[in-house]
Parts: C-alpha cells; structure tokens; sequence
C-alpha cells in the first residue's frame, strides 16, 4: 500500500501564494433546499402532511425552514477528533462540569453522521487533504468552527514551515473562537453563536 | 483470509489525537503494525530557533498540551543550565509544586479517556470532573487553564495567591478520597480484568531496548524514575516512593499510574507545607536584561555582541508524567538559543508498538493505544 | 508495590460481586449528584460568578471557593489610552507578533499617539504584554467570550480595548518586579552630535539635553560640527523601551550597565 | 561515573579515534569521536560501560559542519553520557545506532529528515514527521522560517 502524495510542500525560497494554488472546496452543484426537502419526504412525511396545508398558504420559506432550522440547530453533532491543545478543552466541555451534551451537542466519530466539523487545533499541510476528504464526506447541511487560534490563523505556529495559517484557507469557516486554547464556556458559547447563525438561515 | 492493512487514523477514536496506526491484520490478528506520526508536526524545534528564551515557554505550553508545566520545567532547567543562571529556592518548590498538579492532571485525564476505550463510560466524567479542580488551583496563579506561561528562566512568574494552600489541602484530600472510589470501578469490575488483563505485554528487557520509559518501563518491574535517579529541582528532599508494578501488562500501567497519583498527593502536601514556612524570593536578580523581564532587546545590532555573554550548553531530563523527557539547548551567545533538542517520551513509546502489538487482536488496540498514553503533540512537536 | 485495597480481595469466577460493586460505586455517585450536581448550567452560570466566588464546596466537584482563581485570570486585554505612553514594548514582547502599533487621536501632528492594536485570532494570552507595561496600562481582564463569524472582528483597535478597560471587568493584578541590575541607556560621547533626536522621542521625557563644555580648538585641529548638548537619562524613570536607541542616527547610544 | 573513568574504558581499544571526553554538567561526560568510530564505540559504550538504554539522537548544524549526538543512560551508575560526533556538511553520514540500540531507528529517522544526516545501514529510513517527499532539511541553518509580515499580506481576511 503506497501513501498518498503529499499535497502540498512548504518551499523556504519561493513561500507558498497561500491562497491562491490551494484546492478550495467548492460548494456542492446541489442547492441546500433540495437536500432538504428530500429528506423531508424521506424521514418526515407525516410532519410534512400535517404542515402541507400551511405551506400551501405561507410558502416553503416561511414554515418548513424555521422548523429546520430549529431542529438544526438544537442537534448539532460534532465531528469527534482531537486535534491538539483545544482538544482537550473540547473534551472538558462534555465533561461533568460544563456538560455540552445539554445543547444538543453530540460528538460522533463518523463524519456521516455530522453537521459541524470543530476544527479544534493545529491544521498542518500533511493532515491538510485529510480534513478537506472528511467536511467532504460530511453531509449537508454542514457548518465549520475554527476554534482557537491555530485554526483561526495558526496560532503561535503560523510562521512555521509545516502549518496551515488558517483552516479558512482549506473549507469555509462559519464561526470563529478566539482563545488558546479557548475555555470550554468560550466554545460553548461558538456553538451558541452558530445556533444564531442557523437561526438566521434563510436559503 | 487474506493478509490486508488498514489504517486506524488520522481520524479515528482510537488515536487520542492526530497520528495513524497502520495495522496488517489476518482476520482479527494483528501481523504487523507502523505507526505513521507527524500530523502535528508543527516545527517547535525550529521556531525556538527565531525566539528569545522566555518566549519558547509559550511553544512548550502548546508542546505537550496535556503536561504543559512538565515540559516548561524541563526547558527552563535546561536553558538556565545552558546561561549559567540559579533560580532561588521557593521557585523551585514552585516548579515542583506544578509538575505534581501537571502529573495528576495529566494521569486523570488518561484515567478518563482509557477508561472510556474499554468501555466504562462514567468514569470519564468522574476524571474530567476532578481534573478541573487541580485545573482551578494551578489558574488561580498561573492565570490559564491549560496554556499557563509560568515559568520564567530564573525563576517563575508570580508568588502563590493568599489561601491558595488550604484550598489545596482540601483538594487533595477529596481526590485521596476519589482514588477509592476509580479503583472501585476499574479494578473491581470484571468488564476491566477481562479486557485488559495479559495485554500488551511489554518485557523490562524489550523496554530499555527500546527506550520506553514512565509508567510502561515501571509496569514491567523497573523501579525507575529520574525524580529518585537524578534528582533535579527539590525532589532529593521529598519523601515519596516509586510506584510500580510486575505484570507488564494493560492493568499494570493502570496500577502504576493510580499509585503515582497518590503518591504525587504525597509530595504535594510535603510541597505545600514547604511553602507555608518559607516567603521568599521567586525571581533570580541577577538576570541579564533580555530575561529578567519580558522585553525584546532593540535598537543597535551590536548590543549583544558588546555584552557577550558565555556561551553554554544546557541539558535536562524531567520525569514527565508520561515517562523520560529531555532537553538540550545549545547558547552560542545570542539571544535565541540556537539549538533547542527535545526527546520525547511518548515518540519512543510509540515507536516501540510492534513490540506490544504483534500478536494481539483488532479490538485490542484500543485498550492497548490507551494505556500508552499517546500525547501526539508532543510526539511531533 | 501498587496494590489497592480493591484489589486485594478479587471475587471468584463468576461471581455477582464482579458487577455489584462497582455499580455500587456508581450508584452512590450518581445519588449525590442529584442533590449536589457538578454541572454548570453555563450561559446563566458563570464561573467568574461572585456567587461561585464565595462558596467553598469541594464535595461536588463544583468550582470550590475560588477566591483569587479569576483574578490572575488572563483574557482579553484592558488599555487605557490615557496613560499609555506608546513605548512600544508590548509590540515588541509579543512572541506571536500579534500586536500592532496603530494611530489614535490625541497626540501632536508631528509625533502621533500610538497604541496597540491586538489581533484576537493570533494572541496566545500569554500576558508578556501586560509584563511589559511599564506603566501598567495595558492589563488583562477576565473576560474570555470572543467567537464571532467575521474574522475581521477579532481584530481589537485601541478604541475597543478601551471599552473593554471601560467595562470595570477584574483585571489581572501581577506585576512583575523589575530586575535589580536593569541595563540602563549609556552614550558614547565622541559620536553625539547633541540633535535632541532622543530627547524628543523619549516617551517618558526622561532624557533631558545638557551643555558640554566647547573645547578650545588646538593650533591645526578642526572642532566636530556639533550643538554642545548632550543627552542625560534619568535612569529611575527609563522604562528601558528602546526608543531613543532606534532613532539615534549616529548610533551613539546602547545598552549597558552604569558605573 | 567521571569522565576519567569513561575513557579509562574507551581509550584501549579506540586509539586515535576517541578525540576526548570532556565533563559535563550532570552528566558522565561528553565522548568525542570520529565518526568512523561508531560501529566500535557503541557495543562497547553498552557492554562495558553499561548504557543500555539510548534517550536521544539529534543534530546540529554547525554550518561548516554538522554534529550528531547521543545520549545514553546507565541504569547502574544512574548517569547520562553524551557522545559526540562531527560530520562534513557535504557528505553527512555516520553509521547507525539502531543495530546497538533498537530505540535509535525513529530518532535517526527524525534527524534525517530534519538535520538531514544519513545513516548507513539504517533499516528503515523514511520521512516520519515530514510528509514522503518532503525535499528540505528544516533544522539547517539556512532554511528561513516565513516572515509574520509576509505571511500577513498573503493570507489577508479583511
């Protein structure tokens, strides 16, 4: 079995145009209200019978995506992997004192079975394409937190020769936590911050 | 069946962090294993190389992030050796004081995750809820949770807050009285015994062979600790004995870790009682300028040159919580090091794996992986 | 060696013991824990909470009695704009170069007011800045909730530190003593060309221009085009930031130790 | 264990080759020797003077030449010892340790792919930190970190 090739080498003569030659991620050619309304038909039909007559006045918008949107964003499920430091905290956020799991907050180990990927560390080119393989294999809706500030633009590392100066530089990021790591009430306080967003949602 | 391999990681419950165990299996047997690290390969090394001495202590926070004050003990004994400075005494009960809180941090936040591996799920709230005391204690004068900056070279940050070594008395205590009730739990379970019991055995002579160190060398019989062997900061004026255990296996880490946690309560109340009879000072004076306080020399290109200060090499050897760390740092004069040489516990745990891995089946990796007490951070540095 | 009391007497095989007792364990945890629960309920409860400030409980696990655990707690930073004296050093600490010196309002045309301006997405929260201060205006304070979906927010200009400072949030009270054999600012005088250029940058006016002595002109020596100032530093009130040396143009001024 | 006594067992049998053994602080000594004294010194380091048990490999890079040191640990006498070893910085190669000490093969595959020192003979020398391929040596002297301020420009978010 060979391992995959690098996918990117930090050069010391010619620095990187960071930015500029990285694979981004392209949004998916399916529209988000698609996926969803499929999965209404597939999970939820008798849900969607009960609001049909509703739709049928106020339109799709108005009512089927506030009910996602709150059942969105009151399960989100963390992709379940440590990266460094902020690991740790991520982990005494679901221990006894804070206690995440009151908001809805799961950590799964499956990206399958994920909404949001806590990008809770130091990103480094060589784990660079793995990160980019699993928000990919995430199903959508999916959203992205950069916590503390390795993730947000690499942190006391960014200068170094193998680090991502940014995980924004990989996937698109939603919301941002500062901190180094930041306390667990600082990342329970993201997620809160993502709810707002989802809340938001109108697509 | 055929001969395959897999690959446990980068992500994978197993793994406890960023690295990826590649596994040949038959079946369910394990053949062969290649452990494939450096997905946090960060560079510490290197970066040290463009920073001034007190301001790597921000990078050996990051280094090891479950041990940050180990590994800020290990640095500042090295640099200091290596600039030819003396911290006072209070400082180093202080350092002797955060190594302990970082070793029973740390071992509880093993306690918590290994213990969740093998399938016992509440004892990881149990650990991560008691953790977060020592964690109060050490933010109540470091200032940070886990990211403490403390240590200075020369000495260390700041003095203890007032009442901060009654709050400690009561913590230890209530953590003397927890000891009993995981012991309970793990070892009074069958669930425990049958998953770990005779796994990963690793023999003293495959140990030093392979440079294994901490708590997997004293499972397997060999009473040693730098801490007893070559004392450094005040250890050689604490009583406390070393744990260890003679079946080499899964459960006898779990003993020498639960024993070492006692036994660092016992050093820690030796520490704490230390520090109530002795104020003083916590700051060397006689510091060159770019150390004694936190400033970056500016201005003329030549100030250094003119000062010239000797040159040194540093070297130390700390008894992490997860075994031997150690540090060389090369002073050519500057005010970078320029060299800075870290050994890793944990790098020579893992890479001794085919030794305790071959032979045992799939589902045994996690409680095995477990009790090694992977820290990948500060495997890669 | 390691031989806890629960190990000592193991059940037999089989035995109903092997599950009874550390369910029994776990019984009497979760008991307790009903009625003392460890849990914060976080976005009502905080911890920097005076509530959890003065109740001394270990038995739960909750925060016990924390008295001064906030205190040295380092979170974002409180400036006050009206004592910083824009000397640079907190720049200059930073090991994450995360400090920028950016224009307030405020100072003269000439020589503008700089203060911090500090990026919240690369700080480290290792407090060599507040260290730094010499004047003790820039502190941290206990506050740690920063996430926001704009990158762009996590950059705090002066202003904003300001309301921070503003806010009367807990700030962290270390300080760290300055070492007893602090280099002070020496001169060599056959360079000085006494332009006042130290004096007039010096952000704590400790540096003052004297007269020196003209030397009579020997018979075929040509005096230095010079003013007859030279600078004199008031070594008590330097804050030792390094201005006067980076704008020094006939570099005449370094670090050393004072007779 | 002093340095005297170190070299009272190395001497005979190396000759020329042991450059000197020099005291250091905390430890037994500092052993400096010719790189083609490797393959010798070793087993004896191990065998008659008991450092069964190697800690670390690293690399310097002197920029006229490079250094490669060891450190070992004498469960016995409860000391360190450090060996030391000078190499060309054009043709930086010395013998493997790991057929004397096994724990030598990751740490002299670190210290190739950082330090960019060849061991002859090594097993299994592969990038481990680094990803395959990965053509720089990042602990030479010559190899320059990013500059903050050029980083800043070209990963702008505002």
């Amino acid at each position: 079995m060979t391992t995959p090739a690098p996918l990117l080498v930090s050069k010391p003569a010619e620095p990187l145009a960071l930015g500029v030659d990285l694979p981004m991620v392209d949004q998916p050619a399916v529209p988000f209200i698609e996926i969803e309304t499929l999965r209404a038909k597939e999970f939820i039909p008798a849900a969607k019978e009960a609001l049909g007559s509703l739709i049928a006045e106020q339109g799709q918008a108005k009512v089927i995506r506030p009910v996602f949107n709150w059942a969105g964003r009151n399960s989100l499920f963390p992709l379940h992997w440590g990266l460094a430091c902020c690991a740790i905290e991520f982990a005494a956020a679901f221990g006894a004192r804070w206690d995440a799991e009151r908001f809805g907050v799961v950590p799964r180990s499956s990206p399958r079975q994920c909404d949001v990927m806590i990008v809770n560390g130091t990103v480094t080119w060589k784990v660079a394409h793995k990160l980019i393989t699993l928000y990919e294999q995430m199903p959508e809706p999916k959203w992205v937190i950069a916590m503390g500030n390795c993730a947000t633009g690499g942190g006391p590392f960014r200068t170094a020769y193998s680090v991502v100066p940014g995980v924004d530089k990989l996937v698109p990021v939603d919301v941002y936590i500062a901190g180094c790591p930041p306390r667990p009430e600082a990342m329970l306080d993201g997620i809160l911050e993502l709810e707002k967003l989802i809340r938001e949602r109108k697509e | 069946m055929s001969e395959m391999w897999i690959n446990m990681g980068p992500q994978h419950p197993m793994t406890h962090g960023l690295w990826n165990l590649r596994v040949k299996i038959d079946g369910e047997m394990i053949l062969d294993v290649d452990p494939e690290m450096g997905y946090l390969h960060r560079g510490i090394e290197k970066i040290s190389e463009d920073r001034h001495y007190n301001e790597v202590i921000t990078l050996m926070d990051r280094c090891c992030y479950v041990a940050g004050l180990a590994w800020e003990h290990l640095y500042i004994i090295a640099s200091e050796e290596a600039l030819h400075l003396e911290a006072p005494e209070r400082a180093l009960y202080l350092r002797v004081l955060c190594e302990e809180f970082q070793r029973l941090a740390s071992h509880l936040m093993w306690y918590a995750a290994f213990v969740q591996d093998i399938g016992l799920m509440s004892p990881f709230l149990y650990g991560m809820r008691d953790r977060d005391l020592i964690l109060d204690l050490l933010q109540s004068y470091t200032g940070a949770r886990m990211t403490y900056e403390y240590m200075r070279v020369g000495g260390v940050r700041s003095d203890l807050p007032p009442g901060f070594t009654d709050r400690t008395r009561k913590v230890l205590d209530w953590l003397n009285a927890r000891f009993v009730e995981y012991d309970q739990l793990c070892l009074g379970s069958d669930i425990f015994h049958k998953r770990c019991d005779g796994l990963g055995i690793l023999k003293a002579n495959d140990c030093v062979a392979h440079g294994v160190t901490g708590p997997m060398l004293r499972s397997a019989g060999v009473p040693r600790d730098l801490r007893r062997d070559r004392p450094y900061a005040v250890y050689d004026q604490l009583e406390f004995d070393i744990a260890h255990a003679d079946t080499a296996d899964v459960t006898g880490r779990y003993l020498v870790r639960m024993e070492e946690m006692r036994q660092s309560l016992r050093i820690l109340r030796q520490v704490v009682d230390w520090l109530d009879r002795h104020p003083g000072p916590v700051m060397a004076d006689q510091l060159p300028r770019w150390l004694g306080a936190p400033y970056a020399p500016v201005g003329n290109e030549g100030y250094l040159l003119k000062r010239h200060y000797p040159k040194g090499l540093g070297f130390s050897a700390v008894e992490e919580p997860h075994g031997e760390a150690q540090a060389y740092v090369v002073n050519e004069g500057g005010e970078h090091p320029y060299r800075v040489k870290f050994r890793s516990p944990v790098f020579a745990n893992i890479s001794a794996a085919r030794q305790y891995l071959i032979g045992y089946r799939v589902a045994d990796i996690p409680p095995i992986m477990g009790s090694v007490d992977v820290c990948v951070g500060e495997v890669d540095r | 060696m390691a031989t806890p009391e629960a190990n000592e007497e193991k059940p037999g095989e089989n035995s109903i013991l092997w599950v009874a007792r550390p369910m029994a364990t776990a019984a009497r945890q979760f008991t307790k824990s009903l009625f003392r629960p460890s849990t914060i309920v976080y976005p009502y409860e905080r911890l920097e909470d005076p509530k959890f400030r003065d109740r001394l409980e270990v038995a739960s696990g909750k925060p016990f009695g924390v008295g001064e655990v906030w205190d040295n707690y380092r979170g974002v930073h409180a400036l006050n704009i009206a004592t910083c004296i824009s000397c640079n050093l907190c720049a200059f600490s930073c090991p994450d170069i995360c400090i920028d010196m950016v224009t307030v309002a405020g100072g003269d045309p000439k020589h503008p007011k700089k203060c911090p301006q500090i990026d919240y997405g690369k700080c480290s929260y290792c407090g060599f800045c507040s260290d730094a201060c010499p004047e003790g205006c820039l502190t941290m304070t206990t506050r740690y909730e920063l996430s926001t979906p704009k990158r762009s927010e996590m950059v705090y200009s002066p202003e904003k530190l300001y309301q921070v400072f503003r806010s009367k949030l807990p700030m962290n009270p270390i300080r760290l003593a300055r070492p007893a054999n602090e280099d002070a600012i020496l001169l060599d005088p056959p360079l000085c060309i006494g332009c006042n250029a130290c004096a007039r940058d010096c952000p704590t006016n400790c540096i003052t221009m004297l007269d020196v002595p003209k030397p009579e002109a020997k018979p075929g020596e040509k005096l230095p085009r010079r003013i007859w100032k030279e600078p004199v530093v008031n070594d008590s009130d330097c804050v030792r930031c390094g201005t006067c040396i980076s704008v020094c143009p006939k570099e005449c001024l370094f670090w050393g130790t004072r007779k | 264990m002093q340095p005297d006594d170190v070299s009272r067992v190395l001497a005979p049998a190396l000759g020329p080759k042991l450059l000197a053994v020099e005291p250091f602080a905390g430890m037994a000594g500092r052993v400096r020797f010719e790189r083609g004294a490797a393959l010798e010194l070793f087993p004896r380091v191990r065998d008659d003077l008991g450092f069964r048990h190697l800690s670390m490999v690293g690399g310097i890079d002197w920029v006229d030449h490079r250094e490669v040191f060891y450190v070992v640990w004498s469960d016995a006498a409860h000391q360190y010892l450090l060996l030391s070893t000078d190499v060309p910085a054009d043709n930086p190669r010395v013998e493997t340790a790991s057929g004397v000490w096994p724990s030598a093969n990751w740490h002299e595959r670190e210290t190739w792919e950082l330090v960019g020192i060849e061991f002859d003979n090594h097993p299994d020398l592969r990038h481990l930190l680094t990803p395959d391929g990965y053509e720089f040596r990042p602990l030479l002297r010559s190899f320059k970190l990013h500059e903050p301020e050029e980083l800043e420009v070209k990963t702008r978010h505002v």
